[in-house]
């Protein structure tokens, strides 16, 4: 039995953006002291996490039970493994994210950033608590306030196209939840009696087969957030918010928070044993193969920067599940890793999309002729990412790749080692035409400076006479994406720690 | 059989009151036929409940020297309460009547419901014609 | 004499004898009328409260009328199902009580305020007596000061629609209480007795006799009435919609909660669970019933265009989730039905008062009016949220504990095809309150679209220009109730273990425990 | 109507003799059939009559509005009333037997016989005024 | 002697209600009410000492003294158009 | 003067209906006898001179026993009216001069003539009565103005 | 003397009762409404007056005789003074009397 | 006999009121069932109910009625035009009507077929708690009208509340009616 140690750790780093948010609300008229909230409630936040790492890493298990508000309802938090590692993954890219926003919101003089920024904190306080969580209430709740919470983010412009988006973003997200979610979880809780966590499943042996597979069928629907593919039409509609909470969205709090809280109804309320029983695990992968094969098809015919990237990660997420529905220790090792790596990565490339905005106000594939030039920075990260979401070396993508191939061979599924290398090829083939476009492909000047004129007229910059050059984005928003991507390189050559965690991860599960 | 409809005949009856009041309350237009209704079905349960108090040869329940058995004085106290709320029921809906009539113009339920349609209709039309502005 | 031994007699009679002296002193000064009934309100969750708390500690109370020993004399029997339901029904009539005095100033004459206020109070009188009362024709008389109350003060809204709506009210509310009393009569008639407790230990014998059989059909039937379950629900749209604000939230908070508790006596005090369960499958009636009238419910709420009336809509749905818990005859789903009585009316209450208060600032009463409201009125809207995240069961808001308390109840009996209906509803709810939310805080404002026939006529010199973005929220008296109301659709999602613990000890004691 | 004279000197003739019949009703309760509803209702007739027969504002003038308005509650008040006495007294709610007026059966019977006093007020006070308003000219 | 003579009087309120219902004018039904309420005076005098109890007089009496209120509304309603 | 009267009117009425004493009653009795007078002395007894009433009271049961007999007249008239297969009837509306001064006296004489044979009073007036006769030969009885005679008689004199 | 006296009262009760059926007989029989008023007006009156007068009789005397007196003299007070109104009510409406031949109704 | 005759007039003066297009007839048949009515109370030895209904019916429920007529109009609207435009609704809705009426009677008759006869004196009504309230009215209230003791007494908090309900009424009928308070 592992140690356990109690300490309000967890509930402070849930509740010190919690914090920033009150802060913010109050110093609202005062931008510079607003994101000094922002960032310094990164910063206290991130240390926290990396102050429990040591406790974790010795085999210990952080636990704090905050409130428990009916019986079998408690709000209880756990800091294992897993939890520590997503933890870390997205405080971290938090500090980034924050940075990046800042310079986002102040270069486009976007309106209402008081609310931008608070329920930023909150989304990601909520996904610090869907890490912690030791429970499935715990977890909903959470999860819930995640999707309440990045609404109006994701409405931000508030465009008649926002609210549209924003509306079925909400409908897929919180219907799902409401409908399959928690169903769920209330066809657990009477199954068993608890909705804990464990580390080799609370349902084994409590039910019928067919009830557990009808429990199983409705987490999967339930957790849209994992954007599995009938239920991923949200994640492109929102594609229309703000650059870095597209990136939120897509790298950090939302979808990993889907495929996290997947992993962890998998492994700690169904548990290895009992799926592999029932063998709705090799289901659940060539349901995700389907996945990562169509959405990379539909993500080659995008031409939306954004979009396109979205349809990737729509295909990227499904890796993730289709690493752990392999059921081996290989193949949750590469599910884990995934997270943190497709995190990076694609973060890299939102940052890098965002840039390619803020800068130029383009967000088709077509129109970035020659960028590379332009935005040297921008596009090198952007190339990084790229090689990450293939799995080339030296990006770290190729380490997940690798387990997730040897996970398979574990688990002698030879169809899915075919559908990953189908897909690394696909990805090949939606990502490098944009890199080809942007370093080999010469720009039109006098389009582009029609387009750009055209463009500014809004904002008083207009400049006929003399040739627009293009600058790099603000230097927040380079430093940021440039982090990311030596994050993506850093993974690659040192994840020792990472992998150490994904490591523990398997020993508590298998 | 014969027994029943003896022993039963003016219960029977009572129902039939009843439900002549219960149709006019609930098929008749007329608003003031609907309280008239109202006041006949109210009777008619009173009437119902003052039956269950009768005892052959019993007497008035004020007490007497010469009776020995009396009738059951219960269903006497509640009919004298419902027959108040009876009055206070019928006074409450003539006054809603009233009002009615004065802002319709009409008692007939069909007429108002008319009247409220129309205007329901003026009201979306105003509103989606401003929402066009 | 020891006050306190008398509370279950004066927490009736001091609100009656006030609505004559709120009636008096209106003669005297208007102003005093409003000072009264919040006193006296506040009085009576005082003493509700003791009561609630006199039962948790020594079991059920007895109160003997006029000293005459139950099965003679009228007995107030409280135990801790209408200890429960008093202090909610007191508190939330404070609450609103404390609301009503600007919106009460603005929709209703100056002049008839002191005839309003008796009213109102006399209508809490009357709820307060339904709930208290263990004697059966005494509820049919607090049934019929409530429903008379409720008649008159739904008919003096400012739309001329009111007064249909509540004379409608009027036809199936007789129909309901004449139905009810002729189940009263029924019963009598083979047992003799009134009083509840008294019954429910002469009618099992009884069980199979037609006159009982059909003396609970009229029970039901007529209760449905009361509580508008499903296909008899008719009037309350109408009625809740037209009548004044205050006058809704009221209704709508506590009339059909004690509605449902009195079907919760009929059902489980005066019948034993056998009885429902094995003798006449009422239990699966309601169940259906109840399962139709959340469904429904919530998608006419959808289509609705008015405030008022969506959020009456909602309420028939609610009122299915009240009665399914009682359905399902086991301690859970019962406390869910029991606990929701309170959720409910926090919840509806706070919507509703929300409702009066946009009424009250700009005379709009579609919900397309209320787009960008959240810029002009953001205490308000931020209530508003908080009760339709409630209604729609968001974890941590007291419509999740219903909701868990239900669903899991519905799981122990092994009813299935419960937890779909509870969840579509969920999304249902979402649906038509998220339209809303969103219309509040994404939308700019339109500017006066509400045009002259939607809002009061009277209000138009109120409020006659655009709808401004600039803040401009109720006035304290009504913004701090609704809050109130508001923190506690969330003090009661966390803190949820104070009225469980009621509930569940109501519960079992309605299914037969101890 | 006042120029109908046989309805008016009947009605006159009549109308005291109403008034005393509805007090014997309410003060032979106990005896015989009647009590304070009956005997209020009766009285608000012979207020209607008069009414009937010279018209509402006489009618205003012989019961006047403030008057029957604050009837309206005291016949509440003196039935709720004497039931907060006996609290003071030491009894439950309306135990007329805790009154201090003599032996169980004497204080019963006067305790009786006030509530019926309350109620004939209210009820006589309520019928007068409900007729009042109803019959209100149309063109109001 | 009492009964026989309660029973006549019934059948004789029969044919009352004929013109009652019968109308044909609004008139004749008032006229018939009128009739009907005198008769009841009679039928609850006579109640009473069929069941031999003097208590029942008391109702005949409110008949017989108010019983006409119901016709001066009525002459009141057709005359004025309105009992103010 | 009135108030004193009505009182002691209602008192006796009282008695006679009651016929229970006891001091409750007794006390009852006398509060209802006064409120009554306070509240409607002016209805029962009016302005009239006491004295003069006193005498027509004493007149008019002179002449009970005469309208008895009348009233039995008119009832064998109409029994004889009613059950003849022919219904020998001819109704007229006819008027005549009203002579009497005091309004008791007309209300008198109306409802005499409505309980005597084959007449009823419609209207009455300052100067006139009108009268429906089921008969024409009725109506000529009435014309006659025996009644009014008598009613007058009662009047008196010094009939103010 | 207790036997002559219900005879008495039997007979009184018997006549009332018959002319209260002629009066209902009139009511039904007579053309025209204000000859219905007829019957009406005077057979009833009489005829509760006689059937009371016989429960007098047959009481004896006492209060309760008294009571019965009160109610005669109330009914012969109010009858025609009902019978009045309605004959008015309808005079004033205008409603024409019915006429054998061409008479001479003013 | 006559009781049989007696509610069968009912039946009839129900029939005729609710089929008469004419209000004001139907107010005054209204009338004459409610003085069948106390009639037939009277003959149930329910001495106090049929007081009231006398009182009730003969004083003020066809005055307020008349009242209510005088305030609005007398005929029921029986213009062809209307009738010919909402036939077919009304029909239909009558038919539905007729339906719910005859199941409620049809349930309540079934409810009948288990009660005690009309009477009879063996009813468990009459031998629960009405013993109680037949000694001794003389000896625990000091009255001797068992219907007065029961209402003020035992029962005298149901009172309460029916004067309460009188007062509610009355209060209503202002609230909806009253113009101006005359100062």
């Amino acid at each position: 039995m592992v140690e356990i140690v109690h300490s309000a750790a967890p509930v402070c780093a849930i509740g010190v953006s919690l914090v920033a948010v009150i802060l913010m609300l109050i110093s609202k008229g005062y931008p510079n002291l607003r994101e000094f909230w922002t960032i310094g409630a990164s910063i206290l936040k991130f240390s926290i996490v990396v102050s429990m790492l040591p406790t974790i890493l010795d085999g210990k298990v952080i636990e704090y039970s905050l409130y428990s508000i009916l019986p079998g309802l408690d709000i209880k938090f756990r800091v294992d493994p897993m939890g520590i590692f997503f933890a870390l993954t997205a405080s971290f890219l938090w500090i980034i994210t924050s940075f990046y926003s800042i310079g986002y919101m102040r270069a486009l003089k976007e309106h209402a950033q008081t609310r931008y920024f608070s329920f930023f904190a909150i989304a990601l306080s909520a996904t610090m608590g869907v890490a912690f969580s030791a429970n499935l209430f715990t977890t909903f709740l959470f999860y819930e306030l995640i999707t309440l919470s990045t609404f109006p983010l994701v409405a931000h412009t508030e465009t008649p196209e926002a609210i549209k988006s924003s509306r079925r973003y909400i409908a897929y997200l919180l219907g799902t939840s409401i409908a399959f979610q928690l169903s769920a979880i209330f066809l657990t809780y009477n199954a068993t009696g608890t909705l804990e966590f464990s580390n080799h499943g609370i349902l084994a042996g409590k039910a019928p087969d067919m009830l557990l597979i009808i429990i199983f069928i409705l987490f999967m629907a339930g957790i849209t957030k994992a954007a599995m593919m009938p239920f991923h039409s949200w994640l492109p509609a929102a594609m229309v918010a703000p650059t870095p909470v597209s990136a939120l969205l897509h790298a950090v709090a939302v979808v990993k928070t889907g495929v996290f809280v997947l992993l962890k109804v998998i492994l700690f309320v169904f548990g290895v044993d009992l799926l592999s029983k029932l063998g709705v695990g090799t289901a659940l992968a060539y349901f995700a193969s389907f996945t990562i094969i169509v959405a990379s098809f539909i993500a080659l015919r995008q031409d939306n920067l954004k979009l396109r990237l979205a349809y990737s990660t729509i295909s990227q997420l499904s890796y993730v599940v289709l690493a752990v529905a392999l059921l081996t220790p290989g193949g949750i090792t590469a599910s884990v890793m995934h997270i943190i790596i497709h995190a990076f990565g694609k973060i890299t490339l939102f940052f890098a999309a965002g840039a390619i905005y803020v800068a130029t106000r383009k967000t088709n594939i077509s129109e970035l002729n020659g960028i590379g030039k332009q935005m040297p920075l921008t596009m090198a990260a952007f190339t990084i990412g790229v090689l990450s979401m293939i799995g080339v070396p030296p990006a770290a993508g190729f380490i997940s790749k690798w387990y997730m191939i040897s996970g398979s061979i574990e688990a002698r599924q030879i169809p899915f080692i075919i559908v990953i290398a189908a897909s690394t090829i696909l990805n090949a083939c939606y990502f490098l035409p944009i890199v080809y476009t942007a370093y080999f492909k010469r720009h039109d000047n006098e389009i582009y400076n029609e387009e750009w004129r055209m463009l500014n007229k809004g904002y008083g910059m207009i400049n006929l006479n003399s040739e627009v050059r293009i600058k790099e984005a603000p230097p927040l928003m380079v430093v940021s994406l440039i982090l990311t991507a030596i994050g993506t390189l850093v993974l690659f050559f040192w994840p020792s720690l990472f992998l150490e965690l994904a490591r523990m991860v398997v020993g508590g599960v298998i | 059989m014969i027994e029943i409809i003896i022993g039963k005949y003016n219960y029977w009856i009572y129902i039939t009151l009843m439900m002549i009041g219960f149709y006019a309350m609930i098929a008749k237009g007329n608003l003031i036929k609907k309280i008239i209704g109202m006041n006949i079905f109210q009777t008619a349960v009173i009437l119902f409940y003052i039956s269950t108090g009768k005892v052959w040869g019993g007497t008035a329940p004020i007490l007497w020297d010469k009776a020995v058995i009396y009738d059951n004085p219960i269903p006497h106290v509640l009919m004298l309460t419902a027959i108040v709320v009876s009055v206070g029921t019928t006074a409450v809906a003539i006054a809603i009547v009233i009002r009615i009539y004065k802002e319709y113009g009409t008692m007939e339920e069909d007429a108002i419901l008319e009247i409220e349609r129309k205007q329901a209709e003026e009201l979306r039309k105003g509103n989606t014609g401003q929402r066009e502005i | 004499m020891n006050i306190a031994e008398h509370f279950p007699a004066l927490v009736i009679v001091i609100p009656l004898l006030f609505a004559l002296i709120t009636w008096l002193a209106g003669l005297i000064n208007r102003a005093f009328c409003w000072v009264i009934a919040l006193t006296i309100t506040f009085l009576c969750f005082l003493m509700s409260f003791s009561i609630l708390n006199t039962v948790m500690h020594t079991g059920r109370i007895s109160y003997h009328m006029g000293a005459w020993e139950p099965p003679w004399g009228i007995e107030y029997a409280i135990d801790y199902l209408n200890g429960f339901v008093l202090v909610v029904v007191s508190f939330i009539a404070f609450i609103v009580t404390l609301y009503s005095r600007k919106s009460v100033g603005l929709e209703i004459d100056e002049e008839k305020s002191p005839a309003f206020y008796s009213l109102y109070m006399l209508l809490f009188t009357g709820l307060m007596g339904m709930t208290i009362t263990g004697d059966i024709f005494n509820l049919y008389v607090f049934i019929e000061i409530t429903s008379l109350s409720g008649y008159a003060l739904i008919a003096i809204g400012r739309r001329r629609n009111s007064l249909m709506a509540s004379f409608n009210y009027l036809i199936l509310g007789t129909i309901a209480a004449t139905f009810i009393l002729i189940g009263i009569g029924y019963l009598y008639m083979v047992t003799g007795s009134l009083n509840m407790a008294d019954l429910r230990e002469k009618l099992p014998p009884l069980y199979h006799s037609r006159v009982v059989l059909t003396a609970f059909g009229f029970f039901t039937v007529g209760l449905s009435l009361k509580l508008a379950l499903f296909p008899l629900h008719i009037w309350l749209p109408n009625a809740y919609t037209y009548a004044p604000s205050v006058v809704s939230a009221i209704m709508a908070a506590t009339s059909t909660k004690v509605g449902a508790y009195a079907m919760l006596r009929i059902l489980f005090t005066v019948f034993k669970v056998e009885f429902d369960l094995n003798v006449v499958p009422v239990t699966k009636i309601l169940l259906v019933l109840s399962c139709i009238a959340i469904i429904a419910g919530s998608i006419l709420a959808i289509s609705q265009t008015n405030i008022k009336r969506m959020l009456a809509y909602s309420s028939v749905g609610q009122i299915g989730y009240i009665v399914l818990g009682t359905t399902m005859a086991n301690q859970t789903a019962m406390t869910g039905s029991i606990i929701h009585i309170l959720n409910h009316a926090l919840m509806k209450g706070t919507l509703f008062l929300v409702a009066g208060c946009v009424v009250y600032k700009t005379g709009i009463e579609d919900i397309s009016g209320l787009k960008g409201m959240g810029q002009k009125m953001p205490f308000s809207m931020a209530a508003f949220t908080v009760g339709a995240l409630s209604m729609v069961g968001v974890p941590l808001t007291v419509g999740f504990i219903s909701k868990w308390y239900l669903a899991t109840g519905a799981l122990k009996a092994g009813m299935w095809f419960i937890l779909p209906i509870i969840l579509i509803s969920s999304l249902l709810s979402a649906i038509y309150f998220w339209r809303i939310i969103e219309g509040i805080y994404f939308a700019p404002a339109v500017s006066s679209q509400h045009s002259e026939v939607s809002t009061y006529r009277s209000l138009d010199h109120h409020n006659p220009h655009p709808v401004s973005r600039s803040r401009d929220d109720a006035p304290p008296g009504m913004l701090i109730p609704t809050l109130i109301l508001a923190g506690l659709c969330i003090f009661f999602g966390i803190a949820a273990y104070i009225p469980v613990s009621v509930a569940e000890k109501a519960a079992n004691m309605l299914l037969g425990g101890t | 109507m006042k120029d109908d004279i046989i309805i008016r000197v009947i009605s006159n003739l009549l109308i005291p003799f109403i008034q005393l019949y509805a007090l014997y009703v309410l003060a032979h309760g106990d005896l015989g059939p009647g009590g304070g509803f009956q005997g209020g209702v009766i009285f608000a007739s012979s207020i209607i009559l008069y009414v009937l027969v010279y018209g509402i504002d006489e009618g205003r003038k012989r019961a006047h509005q403030k008057i029957t308005d604050v009837l309206n509650s005291v016949g509440v008040m003196i039935y709720g009333g004497i039931g907060v006495v006996c609290l003071f007294f030491g009894g439950y709610y309306l135990q007329y037997g805790k009154l201090p007026l003599g032996d169980l059966k004497h204080a019963s019977h006067l305790g009786i016989y006030g509530i019926e006093i309350g109620v004939e007020v209210t009820v006589a006070a309520v019928m007068i005024t409900i007729f009042f308003e109803m019959a209100g000219r149309k063109s109001d | 002697m009492f009964n026989i003579a309660a029973t006549v009087i019934v059948l004789a309120a029969a044919l009352v209600i004929y013109r009652a219902i019968k109308g044909p004018r609004i008139y004749d039904r008032v006229l018939a009410v009128n009739v009907i309420g005198t008769k009841t005076v009679v039928l609850l005098a006579l109640i009473g000492y069929i069941y031999e109890r003097p208590h029942f007089l008391d109702i005949a009496l409110v008949y017989a003294i108010i019983n006409f209120i119901a016709t001066i509304a009525f002459l009141k309603y057709r005359q004025t158009g309105g009992l103010d | 003067m009135s108030f004193i009267l009505t009182a002691v009117i209602m008192f006796i009425f009282w008695i006679l209906l009651s016929g229970e004493f006891n001091i409750v009653l007794i006390l009852s009795c006398i509060i209802s006898s006064l409120f009554v007078s306070y509240i409607s002395h002016d209805l029962l007894i009016g302005k009239t001179d006491i004295k003069l009433g006193l005498i027509r009271t004493l007149r008019f049961i002179k002449y009970i026993p005469w309208l008895m007999w009348q009233i039995v007249l008119s009832n064998i008239d109409l029994v004889k009216r009613t059950l003849h297969p022919r219904m020998p009837i001819s109704p007229t509306i006819f008027s005549f001069r009203n002579e009497l001064r005091t309004e008791m006296g007309m209300v008198a004489l109306a409802n005499s003539i409505t309980l005597t044979p084959g007449t009823i009073t419609i209207d009455v007036n300052k100067d006139e009565f009108i009268i429906h006769a089921v008969a024409t030969e009725l109506a000529e009885g009435l014309m006659e103005g025996e009644m009014q005679r008598r009613i007058k008689a009662i009047e008196g004199e010094a009939g103010v | 003397m207790d036997i002559i006296r219900t005879i008495i009262s039997g007979i009184l009760i018997a006549t009332g009762c018959f002319l209260i059926v002629i009066a209902a007989i009139g009511v039904v029989r007579f053309p025209d409404f204000y000859t219905r008023m007829h019957p009406a007006g005077k057979g009833d009156t009489l005829g509760q007056g006689l059937v009371l007068t016989g429960l007098m009789v047959y009481e004896g005397f006492d209060l309760i005789s008294v009571k019965l007196l009160i109610i005669i003299i109330f009914i012969f007070i109010a009858n025609p003074t009902a019978t009045h109104a309605l004959a008015k009510a309808a005079y004033v409406a205008g409603v024409k009397p019915w006429v054998k031949d061409e008479g001479d109704g003013k | 006999m006559i009781d049989f005759i007696l509610l069968f007039f009912l039946v009839i003066c129900a029939i005729a009121a609710i089929r008469m297009k004419d209000l004001l007839s139907t107010v005054i048949i209204l009338g004459a069932y409610s003085l069948i009515m106390a009639v037939v109370w009277t003959r149930m030895n329910a001495v106090d109910v049929a007081f009231t209904e006398a009182s009730v019916g003969a004083g003020i429920t066809t005055v307020l009625l008349i009242a209510a007529l005088s305030r609005t109009q007398r005929g029921e609207e029986n213009g062809q035009r209307s009738q010919v435009r909402v036939q077919g609704s009304l029909n239909a809705h009558s038919i539905i009507s007729l339906i719910v009426v005859f199941v409620t009677g049809a349930v309540l008759v079934y409810g009948t077929l288990d009660m005690p006869d009309y009477g009879d004196p063996n009813a468990p009504s009459h031998h629960h708690v009405a013993p109680r309230y037949i000694k001794e009215p003389l000896e625990e209230s000091g009255v001797i009208n068992m219907v007065t003791a029961l209402l003020a007494n035992y029962r005298g908090y149901d009172t309460l509340g029916e004067t309460t309900v009188i007062f509610t009424s009355g209060i209503s009928v202002i609230l909806l009616l009253r113009r101006k308070i005359q100062q």
